[in-house]
């Protein structure tokens, strides 16, 4: 018998190490059984620690979990990914530039989201989390109006009121991205609850990383998911690493998240993150499964953050800096795309030409985006706006607010003072 | 017109919302079949079924978080905290998400949750079945937060939550759900039958958020409060043959600051009184908003009555409540006081 | 598939309609094998779906649970869980006739407690409910300081500052009872934590019921236990009933409250409650595996609230009046001593003496307790104790506050005032 | 001495502390191998050991709760809340367990947790890496509330939180982690080399909890401010040329209302300011008893400048947050108040 101590997850790798990945319990691809969409909730104990998988190592798509989509299906889920990473990879470069505030890129995680998205209706409410910008772009959010967010200008559709990346559209069904970590998790079941309530069949799904599903929230969804047998898919996206901290803190040691749906019991998938046919599959399922009355699924996405956290880390300060190389589960667009070319239904010319449009698009949108303005430079939108939609209607306290700060601006203008509040 | 005291009414205001719109739906512990352990839901479910009356696992957190998505798909949620001692849990969901969402999505979401929950002391409750923690609340921007002092307003005031698109945290002081409540636990129990405000139309009313009342005019010295101790200043300024004013808050925020400053101006002395603990409450604020407003026309400071800086001890409940003593000690000191 | 609705919990009976317990899934006594402690905890989600029971109904100790106690030991049970009901009763009479303000008996669940006590070590930290009177009487904890704290008398253990029930005791290891449910069980585990990082081989244990499972610390706790490795045992009480809630509404439905357990990565167990012998088992094991450092079990024991949820509360109301007559589990003092009947150490005669004997312990005892006062009558501690122990030293506002109180108390008693704060 | 910025002297207090007392351990969010967002736990989980320097899964109800039961268990975890604006899902263990247990069990139980966390804005962070809840703990009976305002202060505080045997909520105010801030964002940060209180002793000592200090002796006017506030007022004051007298809080709980009280006597004049949301916020609290004690000696109304009611804007920072020009019109008004 061991003298008592404190045990603390292992973490494989950290700066200088060899990138392990162990750890990772894997399946074929095509090994996994896909049970009816009513099956008992007990009877996904083993989905849930097994693996769903369609791409397997030579791109084909194998076994009960390929959706056998079309061509045209798939290359639209290969230009929306890679539009994803297009985007991302512009939008950081815009940060480093100072341009904008801030930055979240979904790098290596774009399946995760633009294969949810094609497998849900239009009608279908998503709550996503930073990350899920794969949703926005699958949904046909125009870019220059997320961009337009990140710069905080004068067309921001947050009137500058929120970070960058926090995205929202109630048209397009993409609920208001909070700061707050699984909060949106709840929702989503509430969400959920009312449209069973009014009897309609619109399915919610919500998205949490693998860090926050030690969040309160994150048991409250499951909780409620299954006492009131709520049709909303309650995604978590483990990429492996929260921050600086590794899965194993949120109890991710031999055990995968997705266990905790049967656990509770609610239907749990662990699945593929980087296959984009496993995440379409496996959100049709859980959609179908959600609006035939049968209720909630827990879907873990195995996946790897393959950048930094958001523009303010540096992740080479905590593991390897190759590790995403040694990642087993790939890249989600490379591995689409070798699906295709194996199809016969693309080629890498095909790519690079996409790959320079998609620039090209987004380099454009970005010139567009920034005629409104940027935060360092402006134009901004009025600071009075930041008085409005506090309430519907603005009480009187704020009405005498806005008017000292509208003097205050009068006096700053004044004193030819910069939009600092110094005045000086 | 009828006599009901203001569980009656509260439930009255929940039974004429629930049937006038469908997107109407209550949701807490306890709630629905058995009806509350305050009974303000009883017979709803019953009446309206177990999907719009619905009762829920123990977890506040979960209760407003469902809410404020059953909000945002188009329902009208209303939530029962089954004690205020017990809604720090969903604090976060309320702070964070629930005063946030319009303000962050320019308007494209929001969710208008009316969160029900009982406050107060006086019932032998103990710590945690006796807190006032509106303060805790009033200091959050984009919540409304509202507390009525009878059944009249209590139904009116809830009638006026459920509609109001905003959220709103709605406490209920349960010491005086059965009757007014003048500060002295050892008399017989009123109840509200023959109160004028214990007088509550069946039907449809309304009673507008963000407007304080004159409990009782007078002239010699303003008594700012709310609740439960809307009554017991009531009594002591009586006990002293004292022309006070009393202005019952009711709405916290919005707080209507006209009205109590008018009362001030006009009586020259302020006394601030409530029942949650004294520092850092929301006193602090009605008495330095009050003292911004009217300072030159204050002839003594503006003093507070309020809770002891404690939690709420079982035992010595009536030697923690401010009752009509504090109250009146307050009272006299306030009127002698001179430069 | 059917159109859109929300799902509520099924109850099996409601007040006029006939008891049934058919959703209550059991298993014969002796069925369950019993793995090593160091089992892997994957390895027991069959347990924490199945019943660990000992006694079966003839009353003989039966399967490899059975942890073969002596004749003292089971004497000692049976002697303390009557105690604890003996006690009850008592303490529920003297609230209906107003000598103290509130009651919760645990009637029915006796030896959830008592055989727990039994099974830990004196060292070992126990978080009780309000609900778990039975830990402090096996843990000897005078009944009259449990009566002077129900009395808020001059002996009060808590100076009147706490609601009756809420004991505690340092020298026992009985941790204050809070008011907010599940609170203790992240607390269990954080004491548990600093027993590992101190090298320490004590054990904390934990009780809540089945509806607190739906709080937030109960996920915290089940996680934190998981991540760490705890040396801590997580107990869930599942006597069916939350106030007027039925265990539906917090996840029970199809599913096991001890199945979270393995969900998070947890051992779990399903317990029948009512067992003397398998709730000292179950937890023996529990107790030697947090010992060696395998970690944390969770326990749910199935048991049935027999009585209102306390004195403020009337079941009649939400439940069939005779249901605890139909519950399959029966009843643990009358297992016990059927037991011990069966090993021909205990007769029908030699139980009534005993009843006959604690209950004039108790109505001694509870003559003393009086002698110390009662809130209604009093004497009462001094109210300036309402002003200490806020803080370590009594800060300036604080002593002001006081003063202005005792000031308060002259004034009143100067004006022969009752003790009420009114002063009239 | 060392020059030390805000964050190092925190982390010596930790290192201090840690090397003093085998029972003083750290838990919180990436706190451990990573050293914290804000590096202020940079390097001691290296030196202590990964069971005393713990890094936690992200549930901030989780590691309160945790640390309780570890200070139950003889240990003083100081738990680390990445941003204020994250502490709300702790606050049912603060607020009901926390500040509750060494009062409900009479001292038989008793947790000394200090609960660190970065807050205030100015760093571009918007509304959920920007907010000061320090208001919603100080109404709570049972906790300390303390945030400085500089790095000497900052340890010397710190370290008496450790060493407290009641719970302490410490606020750091991350805007002046590296550098005083005058409230202008355009100027090239300052560090805190060469600022006197940017000279912090390498070793042990402590900076009482329940003392303000003067950061700025004056006649004409009294500011009573606290954290990165201080340095703005200061400012501000200067600007004018105007003999003000800057109290810094330091300590919310206890309030060292003596020295506010003395300071507001000599001036006769009065302006509280704070970065936190004006309504119902702290400094309601600061003005509601500075005018029940020196309300006889007041000149003019005591006044607040503070944040507007509104969520931190993430694109209208400087228009949101209390700058000098805020403070000096506050104060040019203040001064020239008459009846
Ligand atoms: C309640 C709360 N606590 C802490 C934070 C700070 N924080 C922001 S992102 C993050 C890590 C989240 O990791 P994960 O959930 O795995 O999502 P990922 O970033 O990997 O997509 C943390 C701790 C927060 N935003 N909210
Ligand atoms: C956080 C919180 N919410 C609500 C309550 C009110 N309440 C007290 S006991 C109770 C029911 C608890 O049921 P369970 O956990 O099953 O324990 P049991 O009473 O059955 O032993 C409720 C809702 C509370 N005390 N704390
Ligand atoms: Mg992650
Ligand atoms: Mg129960």
């Amino acid at each position: 018998m061991s003298t008592p101590h404190l045990h603390v997850p292992a973490v494989p790798a950290r700066p200088g190490e060899q990138p392990d990945f162990s750890y990772v319990r894997l399946a074929p691809a095509g090994a996994e059984p896909r049970p009816p969409v009513d099956v008992a909730v007990h009877e996904t104990a083993a989905l849930a620690e097994g693996l769903v998988r369609v791409l397997d190592d030579e791109g084909r798509a194998v076994g009960p979990w390929d959706p056998g989509l079309t061509s045209e299906a798939l290359q639209r889920g290969l230009r929306e990914m890679l539009l994803t990473r297009v985007f991302d990879d512009r939008m950081q470069r815009t940060q480093r530039q100072g341009r904008i505030s801030f930055y979240v890129r979904s790098y290596g995680e774009e399946a995760v989201s633009v294969a949810a998205a094609h497998a849900l209706r239009p009608r279908d409410m998503l709550f996503p989390s930073y990350r899920n910008q794969g949703l926005h772009i699958a949904r046909g959010m125009p870019l220059i109006d997320m961009m337009c967010q990140l710069l905080s200008n004068t067309r921001d559709m947050c009137k500058g009121r929120q970070l960058p990346v926090m995205y929202h559209s109630a048209p397009l069904r993409l609920f208001s991205i909070s700061g707050n970590l699984a909060t949106q998790y709840p929702q989503a079941v509430g969400w959920a609850m009312a449209a069973a309530i009014k009897g309609e069949d619109d399915v919610a799904a919500g998205w949490i990383g693998e860090g926050s599903t030690a969040a309160a929230d994150f048991h409250h969804a499951l909780l409620f998911a299954k006492v009131y047998r709520a049709p909303v898919i309650l995604n978590v996206v483990n990429n492996q690493w929260a921050i600086s901290t590794f899965q194993g803190y949120a109890g991710g040691e031999q055990r995968s998240f997705a266990a905790r749906g049967p656990g509770v019991g609610v239907a749990g998938l662990r699945v593929d993150g980087n296959d984009y046919l496993a995440v379409y599959a496996a959100t049709a399922w859980a959609a179908e499964r959600a609006r035939a009355g049968h209720g909630a699924t827990l879907i873990e996405l195995v996946t790897y953050r393959a950048g930094a956290h958001s523009t303010s880390d540096d992740p080479s300060r905590y593991r390897p800096k190759d590790e995403y190389h040694a990642w087993p589960l790939g890249d989600p667009i490379e591995r689409l795309k070798r699906h295709l070319i194996a199809r016969g239904e693309w080629s890498e010319a095909r790519h690079a030409a996409l790959a320079a449009e998609l620039e090209g698009m987004v380099g454009e949108d970005w010139k567009q985006a920034l005629a409104f303005g940027a935060l360092a430079e402006g134009p901004r939108l009025d600071p009075a706006l930041m008085f409005g939609d506090v309430f519907k209607e603005m009480p009187p306290h704020l009405e005498a607010q806005r008017a000292e700060m509208e003097a205050e601006l009068a006096a700053r203008r004044g004193s030819g003072g910069a939009g600092d509040g110094s005045g000086a | 017109m009828t006599a009901m005291n203001m569980v009656q009414a509260l439930n009255s205001a929940m039974d004429v919302m629930l049937a006038r719109d469908p997107s109407v739906v209550l949701i807490g512990e306890d709630i629905g079949y058995f009806g509350g352990v305050f009974r303000a839901t009883e017979g709803l479910q019953r009446k309206y079924g177990a999907h719009r009356v619905i009762d829920s696992p123990i977890a506040e957190g979960g209760i407003v978080g469902a809410a404020i998505g059953m909000g945002v798909n188009g329902l009208r949620p209303v939530a029962e905290i089954q004690f205020a001692d017990y809604i720090y849990p969903a604090y976060d969901q309320i702070v964070s998400e629930l005063a946030r969402l319009r303000y962050r999505s320019a308007t494209e979401f929001t969710a208008p949750v009316t969160i029900r929950t009982p406050c107060g002391g006086g019932i032998r409750g103990g710590q945690t079945h006796s807190q006032s923690p509106e303060g805790v609340f009033a200091h959050v921007s984009g919540i409304k937060v509202v507390m009525p002092s009878n059944p009249y307003d209590a139904k009116g005031l809830l009638i006026a939550a459920i509609e109001d698109d905003d959220p709103v945290v709605f406490f209920e002081p349960k010491r005086v759900y059965n009757g007014p409540f003048d500060g002295d636990p050892d008399k017989p129990s009123e109840s509200w039958a023959g109160h004028p405000m214990g007088e509550v139309p069946e039907g449809y009313y309304s009673v507008p958020i963000g407007q304080a009342a004159i409990a009782r005019p007078g002239e010699a010295v303003t008594i700012v409060t709310y609740g439960t101790m809307v009554h017991v200043c009531i009594a002591a300024a009586a006990d002293l043959g004292l022309d006070a004013e009393v202005v019952d808050v009711r709405s916290m925020v919005p707080l209507d600051i006209d009205t109590l400053a008018a009362s001030v101006e006009k009586t020259g002395r302020c006394l601030v009184v409530h029942e949650a603990t004294r520092f850092g409450g929301y006193g602090a604020e009605l008495s330095a908003s009050i003292q911004e407003r009217c300072f030159w026309c204050l002839e003594a400071p503006i003093r507070r009555v309020a809770g002891w800086d404690t939690p709420y001890p079982h035992a010595f409940e009536w030697e923690y409540f401010p009752g009509r003593l504090r109250v009146r000690r307050a009272l006299q000191a306030l009127m002698q006081e001179a430069p």
